[in-house]
């Protein structure tokens, strides 16, 4: 389609636009079933069983099983609907986005005391921050597998 | 004839929430956000509205995949707080303000504002935060609310101009109500956040620091910037800069009349994920 | 790159699609409003589109006074016809065509038009109606129809001018579309009719004809009409007639083509409580 | 409230506008309740206490139980709810609209049949056409009215 999409060259971002929208229906309709405490008790007693009442695709069904936000945004997956998620494993909004990073929880806190990620060198793909790809992922773990 | 007498602008982040719920407001953590609203609560004291029009958006509480408003009212009775998965906040009802907010609805309507009127709706902490950095733990709100909710989560959002614009609608329909009432209008949500890949963490004081420059003193300029600078700027849920340009498109300045008063400014980095940023706007 | 082939207008009343359903189009009363659409049937089978944009207004069927959107566009993969009270329609699941809906609701957004999307929706008589006019009693439809649903039940509905600037904008949306889709575009609802109080039963039937003829040949002078005359000469629920106009300003000729061809012109009373009113226009 | 309401002087016709929907919420949402089955045949095997189950006024239930839908109109009812009820007593559009002119089915069928009513007269309150309040009920039942 002939519209712009300015925001495709930024990098660890995904716009939530109608294509990923339609991507993601059941994966984001099936967390918003969360909101119910009564679902909440169903799915966490047999998440299995409960992913397969939705008609989610089966990589949309892995990335919640593993609580692997990143792959279930790029499968569609919009963060507001994915935190009903972390919601029900008791998960704090800091918890759930520091966990997109490879950071421990520990170490995306203190990045935020700090004051946050610098948007230095992470405007544009192809730059040279922190949040680009040759740098993922980030924190003890990336540099464990540097050195690897 | 109604009025639009000030301006509030605040971060609406849901730990904030938790952090006053469950009584760490004087952790180390938490005390300089807190602090940061000493003022803004002693001063809806001395300026207490007859109704809050309050600009937020929800998050993906009360609209699902099913429906998506752009722009929707709430004009029902009353509002209940939203069970967003971990129970609802232990806060008031949100008390609605019918006649005003269905003039207002028909007033832009008929101005070519294409809204959702909304008679059933729970609001989330995008609408509840808000309130209780500005009036504290009340056993109910100071006053009515009439609740605006826009759509920031699934693109295309509303441009920053059309915000603008509708901003301006919103204050020719407020003075065209015949009861006198002192209204404030809110714009909330931000400031800079992302919430989302490896580029979770995102903050960029000096652009926020920016914006509300500008949104003080040029906001039609502020108001022509693209979605994609919030986006590359200040994260990609720092778009919901976008909702606080209605409550700036509302103050008489915009309209020809003089500059409104800066009564507070606060920055704080960091809450949770995000950048808290807050303004208190007076016209003159 | 797609295009808008041509417009279709129609009134919807639901006792025509009880007449079909229930076998009665041959009847004495039935006849000649069925007549007018012998020609219709033929062209959708010579003209046949890949998508249908239905312009059409829910009765208070998927939308109560819950929420109301001004404009709802359709965006899921089907739409079941609703059950309005006596059992759905025996008609064919509307199937949709997300990708070009979901392309047009950002378009039209990003060109400041706030529409609510919508990916779960019963279409009642106002969508179904003018299929079964234009197509029989198929097994399925010929092609995949996006709904467009515009609120003419609560006041303030839009005004002319604003379903006559939507249509342009839903034009340049079609058109920026990069697949070769063949689209038509319909806009359904009136003519006079009023189905309320002691002036129910009003026909007006000089001013009916007047609109054709003014949509054919000026419909920017038509869409400032005010909504008053629209009730006052052609009933109550003759304001659905605003829904034509967002067709017919999706037509070539507004944005400085050739005029539009009248391929077929039609009306009729009564039936039922209303007038009947056709036009088939093709783009030059 | 200085809204325009330039459609007031038109004799027979109520515009649902946001203040008629405001009055008549809880009356067009029991109506919508009808759309389901099961509602129904709750309401027809007991109305009153079907009703009972709404915070609707005294005067709006009344209104719903005489099926005078003029009544139902001028409490906040909007036809296209409104008719809900006439679809649960199986009742056509044509025999709901009729029923609010004071006619008979008959009358109001032939009236349709011979083009409608007319606009003449009927455009603003003051003229002198068939549905102005003076020339109410129409039909016979307004001829024998007069009679007597
Ligand atoms: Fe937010
Ligand atoms: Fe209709």
């Amino acid at each position: 389609m002939a519209l712009d999409k300015p925001y495709v060259d930024i990098p660890g971002t995904t716009i939530f636009d109608a294509e990923q929208s339609r991507k993601g229906y059941w994966l984001n309709q099936f967390c918003m079933s969360l909101m119910k405490a009564e679902n909440r008790v169903r799915f966490k007693a047999g998440e299995r069983a409960y992913l397969d009442e939705w008609p989610m695709s089966e990589a949309q069904k892995q990335a919640v099983l593993d609580r692997d936000l990143n792959r279930a945004i790029s499968l569609g997956g919009n963060i507001y609907f994915l935190a009903k998620i972390g919601a029900t494993d008791g998960k704090s909004f800091q918890q759930m986005a520091g966990s997109m990073t490879g950071m421990s929880e520990e170490e995306y806190r203190d990045m935020m005391i700090r004051g946050g990620r610098s948007p230095e060198g992470n405007r544009h793909l192809g730059e040279d921050g922190d949040a680009q790809p040759q740098h993922q992922p980030q924190g003890a773990a990336g540099r464990k597998n540097k050195e690897a | 004839m109604a009025r639009i007498s000030a301006s509030v602008y605040t971060s609406h982040v849901p730990a904030i929430g938790a952090a006053i719920d469950h009584g760490k407001t004087g952790e180390d953590y938490w005390k300089p956000v807190f602090a940061g609203y000493d003022f803004s609560k002693q001063w809806m004291k001395d300026n207490k509205p007859d109704v809050i029009f309050l600009v937020y958006n929800d998050h993906a509480t009360a609209f699902s995949l099913e429906l998506i408003p752009t722009f929707a009212i709430g004009t029902a009775a009353q509002f209940k707080p939203a069970d967003e998965g971990y129970g609802a906040r232990p806060v008031p009802t949100v008390i609605g303000h019918p006649e005003l907010a269905s003039h207002i609805a028909q007033s832009v309507i008929q101005d070519d504002f294409d809204l959702t009127i909304v008679n059933r709706m729970d609001v989330d902490h995008g609408l509840t935060v808000p309130l209780s950095l500005m009036c504290g733990q009340p056993e109910a709100w100071p006053c009515p609310v009439i609740p605006f909710a826009v759509n920031v989560v699934q693109y295309p959002v509303p441009s920053g101009r059309r915000c603008f614009q509708l901003g301006q609608a919103i204050r020719r329909a407020v003075e065209s109500y015949d009861e006198p009432l002192n209204v404030q209008i809110w714009g909330t949500g931000g400031m800079s956040h992302q919430l989302q890949g490896a580029r979770a963490g995102l903050i960029n004081a000096p652009w926020d620091n920016a914006f509300l420059d500008r949104l003080i003193a040029d906001p039609a300029g502020q108001s022509e910037v693209p979605h994609v600078e919030y986006v590359r700027e200040a994260g990609s849920e720092g778009i919901e800069l976008v909702m606080w340009l209605i409550a700036r498109g509302a103050m008489s300045d915009v309209a020809g009349g003089p500059a409104p008063m800066v009564r507070h400014r606060f920055y704080h980095v960091p809450a949770s994920n995000t950048a808290v940023g807050h303004l208190i706007l007076e016209n003159g």
